[in-house]
């Protein structure tokens, strides 16, 4: 206990030293007790010991990821310029930008996968609002385990009901993601919740506690004990009912959260609230610490203050709870009651618990007894930082070596395209996103189901589209080359519907990285991230990052999501995957290497485009090989081309060749426009490659006839490759390669497969 | 016509039922504020969709006795239009100013998704701008949109004409497929015995411009001021 | 202060779909043998006596509030 | 044939937001003596017997679906 001498500012400081035990149950390690120790100058306290082991952890302090990161130029600057330090900002023009985040709640979704979900869209949904951003979307990014397992299926069974069930109380669209399932997840969910909101430039709000003797509000939901450290159960001052008094995961109530954004919202109206921060992990130690070392002031609060749900509730406690649905905000002295007002109107606490203080220090209160007295930088800031030991996997000579020329053909390729369009990875995600209101709001122009989402931005010409995207198999196989791949798709999907990329927020998980070889993963799949995303001029403005996602039989593959903004000029002239009409054209558009050597231009396929593709997975249960080639400036080229197609008005459908190769491609916009489709594919490859291959830069795209001519000036301008197909017709879907139909299937019969995948899988089980 | 948008503080789709009546229908409109007992003189009321009070313990439940309510029972009661959508709805039937309830949609899970529509008595303040025959294409949202009552009441608000909306397939036929929650009948709307007060769980506030997908919306919230106007 | 604990049960005359699924789920976990599930709401109250007749108020919160007689049956108890 | 009556509620530390929004209604509604109010599941289920221990069952059952450990707590009955 720290003992404040009667009318005096000083302290006396006579801490006993905190058992290693104690502190090591807690996550922080000699060295970095002896730091603390160092730092105040004493042994620290209970409650501070508490406080240090959060804000140094992995997860707030990011102290082995932090080195890696400062490759993403832009992320740095968000992460440390004012004004943007919650969640980074998009400038779209007519004062307008868009706030964007996404992060990871694998762990809680582990255990509780519905509150756990639930509890992740509400955290990121925070993070948005506190900025002053009016959440207009949510997305989300699922892997799981092969659907044959029963607890797969309750997983994602929950894991989607809890996504639904909060954004959907609260009035937020979800209107895209991704899920994939595969081995590697069993065990090891990832469920990464992400969310955009809309802010006037000018309104952007600060996180900074600045204004010494300002007032420290706290609102919105009390306190109870649950996420409060789980690894502190073993502490002294915890009795026997510890697991029923400090429950590991969060409940949330997307009902209060509804209330906090309106009220939040409303209350940065009244130009008295300075700074504001969502309290998320390690809750109150976190909201005060931060905001008082961004403005390099300090901050005092009282924590018998605090509104609580549970009685005898300790310092501690309080400090660690991260019970869901709370802010901190920093009001101008005198105005406390305005601001307090606005949160009383929609029924929400809002309660002064401390002023802003000169000397940079956090100090706690209980009462009249101070029970922790630290310097908010070394809290917030001077996490310890680790460079970890990186080394490239043995695995990797293994499967890169792999002979895909060994693979045979397929006895009947009408199967080989079933299974794939039946692989829970490709086939409809309409179970998922059915589930989710993604029309609230009323600004939704393009629908789930397509290549991006898309929403319209009242007031302006302009639409915004989103998107997220990850392969976990080439990223396993080249984490490198596979983490460009990353952006680079999800660049493609959004110019798929018309819209050009203009930044990135990301969510990596990744095994432990104590162990080298996921460390060189890590390092590896971020250089990729940062370089793709300077090429294609997409600055990295926020994300999150997860660690530890193994068991003791598997470790996942590395899986650094990204999440993508788009902006098209005119919402009215957008484009969406589906074939619209028969005697429509069908087209590949190629971007492909500019070169005047013949031997290194890789024709229309190759075999190693099969490398790490679903078709070697689902036929022949390998993961092998190399990830198809990625040439960032050919990419380039082909999205500019897409976008000014689309904004010319040239093409019906567009959509792009990704997992599954071309023969998916054109099934999904067969299907999703209920027409058939004659296509020949002549190509200098086996017919497995040209229908499953995955090379990259590729599109498909329908037009009418007529517009062929101005295509054609178009795709000649971009240096891209336009092969003519087929054409949009009748009710079958059929395939020739080099003169042999190969595929000949009625519509509605694929349709059938690749719709029925999951619900199949999920409910049809008796 | 003057509308009036409720507000509780669960309401999420309040802003966009006032959007569609000021920017696109181009009407009067105010919010209106649960605890308010005063209805500031609107002609038409909605109450509108989402999770009024968090919708615990039964969707609508609680809304029921908020103030504002009191003072939309008094102005139905005196033949003022009330329109509840979604949320709404099942707020109008708990406060027993609809017959019926709506109970969790018989595949449990919440359902988001453009449905088709077919009304089935054109003859009311509700439904007078649709066409005979007419499907109209107007989205869902919602977890708990499966209407029942007893088997009288049923009987009585069919022979009535009480029934205004049904969910249909795209050629207009009433079939069990196009039932997206198990509704008895296929019931999608109904009104009072009177017809001043309506309630549907289909969306028109979300059908009300071509870049949404479809406008069908605006032939229900312009049927009320058609009527009015008659 | 008397403990009341409520039950709210969905009428028979209506199919329990929740309770089907249930059913359904328990089945393949290999309770062949549960033949029927339905589910309801369990709520427990912590109520001041104040002079009035508890159970005519508890009956008036469940007909007005905890339960909506067109589609679900209620019961309750009260102890201490 | 026996009936069983399972009760699930969520664990006291939980917050129970469904509990806090009926009792602030029925403090609206004039019941400000409702002091506490928590909210569970109430499952009626008939099973036949199958010459297993039935509580064992039931046991079981309550663990691997009818509640969920983490956050939930549930008790039983059976009666004839
Ligand atoms: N978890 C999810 N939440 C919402 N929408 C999803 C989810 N998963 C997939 N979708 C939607 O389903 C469609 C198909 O997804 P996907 O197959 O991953 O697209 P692509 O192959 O073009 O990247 C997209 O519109 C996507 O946004
Ligand atoms: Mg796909």
């Amino acid at each position: 206990m720290l003992i404040k001498e009667p009318g005096s500012k000083t302290v006396s400081k006579n801490t006993e030293p905190i058992a290693p035990e104690v502190y090591r149950e807690m996550g922080l390690i000699d060295s970095e007790y002896q730091k603390i120790v160092e730092v105040l100058g004493r042994h620290p306290t209970y409650t501070e010991v508490g406080m240090y082991s959060v804000m140094w952890s992995e997860h707030c302090g990011y102290k082995y990821s932090r080195p890696i990161l400062r490759l993403f130029k832009k992320y740095k600057e968000a992460l440390e310029g004012e004004g943007l330090e919650n969640a980074g900002v998009i400038d779209i023009g007519d004062g307008y930008g868009i706030v964007m985040k996404m992060e990871t709640h694998n762990h809680p979704s582990a255990v509780e996968p519905f509150q756990g979900a639930a509890t992740g869209v509400g955290g990121i949904l925070r993070d948005i609002f506190t900025m002053g951003a009016r959440p207009i979307a949510c997305l989300n990014s699922l892997r799981f385990g092969p659907l044959d397992d029963a607890h797969n299926r309750y997983l994602f069974e929950n894991v989607v009901a809890g996504i639904a069930h909060y954004g959907n109380c609260v009035g937020v669209p979800t209107i895209a993601g991704e899920v994939v399932f595969d081995d590697c997840y069993s065990g090891n969910c990832l469920v990464n919740a992400m969310s955009a909101g809309i802010v006037r430039i000018d309104d952007i709000a600060s996180a900074c506690a600045k204004g010494v003797g300002n007032s420290v509000l706290y609102v919105g939901s009390s306190t109870g004990c649950d996420g409060i450290h789980g690894a502190t159960f073993a502490s002294v001052e915890l009795g026997p009912d510890s697991e029923n008094r400090r429950p590991n995961v969060q409940i949330g109530d997307p009902f209060q959260e509804k209330l906090l954004i309106e009220a939040t919202i409303e209350a940065l109206k009244t130009g008295f609230v300075v700074g504001i921060q969502d309290m998320g992990a390690a809750g109150i130690t976190c909201s005060t610490c931060e905001t008082s070392a961004k403005a390099g002031t300090g901050m005092e609060i009282d924590v018998l203050k605090v509104p609580r749900r549970q009685s005898d509730m300790t310092p501690y406690e309080v400090m660690l709870s991260e019970s869901q649905e709370r802010m901190l905000a920093i009001v101008e002295k005198g105005h406390e009651d305005d601001v307090a007002a606005v949160f009383k109107k929609w029924g929400l606490n809002a309660v002064v618990i401390g002023h802003v203080t000169d000397d940079g220090l956090v100090h706690v209160w209980e009462g009249d007894q101070l029970v922790a007295e630290v310097p908010a930088k070394s809290l917030a800031d001077d996490a310890p930082t680790y460079y970890l030991e990186t080394e490239e996997p043995e695995y990797l000579k293994e499967v890169r070596c792999f002979d895909l020329t060994k693979i045979p053909e397929p006895a009947d390729y009408n199967e080989a395209l079933e299974k794939l369009l039946g692989s829970p990875s490709i086939a409809s995600k309409e179970w998922v996103y059915r589930q989710y209101d993604h029309m609230v709001q009323t600004n939704t122009a393009i629908l789930p189901g397509a290549d991006a989402a898309a929403l319209r931005i009242r007031g302006t010409k302009k639409a915004i589209a989103l998107v997220c995207d990850c392969n976990g198999r080439y990223c396993y196989l080249d984490p490198f080359v596979g983490a460009q791949i990353a952006v680079a798709e999800a660049a493609r999907n959004l110019a798929c519907v018309g819209a050009k990329a203009l930044g990135v927020t990301d969510c990596v998980s990744f095994g432990n990285p104590e162990k080298p070889q996921v460390f060189w993963q890590f390092k590896r799949a971020i250089e990729g991230m940062a370089e793709a995303c300077e090429a294609f001029d997409t600055p990295v403005i926020s994300g999150n990052v997860s660690f530890y996602n193994e068991t003791p039989e598997t470790a996942i593959y590395p899986t650094p999501v990204v999440g993508m903004l788009g902006l098209i000029e005119d919402a009215d002239k957008h484009c969406t995957p589906e074939f619209k009409r028969e005697g429509d054209v069908v087209a590949l558009l190629t971007g492909r290497r500019i070169t005047k050597d013949s031997e290194s231009d890789p024709g229309f396929c190759a075999v190693n485009d099969l490398g790490g593709s679903e078709y070697l997975k689902v036929m022949h249960n390998v993961v092998a090989g190399q990830p198809p080639a990625l040439d960032i400036e050919a990419e380039k080229r082909l999205h500019t081309c897409l976008i000014e197609a689309i904004s010319s008005n040239l093409l019906s459908s567009a959509h792009d060749c990704s997992d599954g190769g071309l023969a998916v491609a054109l099934a999904e916009s067969s299907i999703g426009g209920k027409l058939g489709v004659e296509a020949s594919i002549v190509a200098d490859c086996s017919a497995s490659v040209a229908l499953f291959g995955e090379a990259q830069s590729r599109a498909v795209i329908s037009l009418p006839p007529d517009k062929l001519g101005e295509l054609g000036e178009l795709v000649e301008k971009h240096a891209i490759e336009c092969t003519i197909l087929g054409k949009v017709q009748g009710d079958r879907f059929k395939i020739d390669v080099n003169g042999v139909t190969v595929i000949d299937r009625e519509v509605e019969q694929i349709t059938r497969v690749w719709k029925n995948a999951i619900p199949e899988r999920m409910e049809g089980r008796a | 016509m003057k509308f009036g948008v409720i507000v509780f503080p669960g309401s999420n789709c309040d802003q966009d039922a006032y959007y569609a009546v000021r920017d696109v229908l181009k009407e009067p409109v105010e919010y209106i504020w649960h605890q308010e007992h005063d209805l500031k003189g609107v002609d038409c009321v909605i109450v509108p969709g989402g999770f009024s009070y968090g919708d615990y313990l039964r969707t609508g439940a609680v809304a029921r006795f908020s103030p504002v309510m009191e003072a939309v029972k008094e102005h139905t009661d005196k033949g003022g239009y009330a329109i509840g959508i979604c949320n709404g709805f099942q707020i109008l039937c708990e406060a027993h100013l609809l017959p019926g309830a709506l109970v969790s949609n018989d595949c449990l899970k919440f359902v988001c998704k453009y449905v088709q529509l077919t009304p089935a008595n054109l003859n009311t303040p509700w439904t007078n701008q649709c066409k005979n025959g007419q499907v109209l294409n107007i989205p869902i949202a919602h977890q708990g949109g499966n209407f029942v009552c007893d088997q009288e009441t049923l009987k009585r608000i069919e022979d009535n004409g009480q029934v205004i909306l049904r969910y249909c397939d795209e050629a207009g036929r009433v079939t069990p497929e196009a039932n997206p929650n198990g509704s008895l009948n296929n019931i999608a709307g109904v009104i009072n015995e009177r017809g001043n007060v309506a309630g549907m769980m289909p969306h028109p506030e979300r059908a009300v411009e071509k870049i949404l997908g479809s406008a069908d919306g605006l032939n229900i919230l312009r049927s009320v001021i058609e009527w009015a106007r008659r | 202060m008397a403990k009341v604990k409520v039950y709210v049960t969905l009428k028979p005359s209506l199919l329990d779909a929740q309770g089907r699924v249930v059913q359904t789920a328990l089945e393949n976990l290999g309770y062949g043998n549960v033949e029927d599930v339905r589910i309801g709401k369990y709520i427990e109250l912590e109520v001041k006596e104040n002079g009035q007749t508890l159970d005519t108020q508890i009956e008036e919160m469940c007909r007005k509030l905890l339960a909506n007689p067109v589609i679900e049956n209620y019961r309750f108890e009260v102890t201490e």
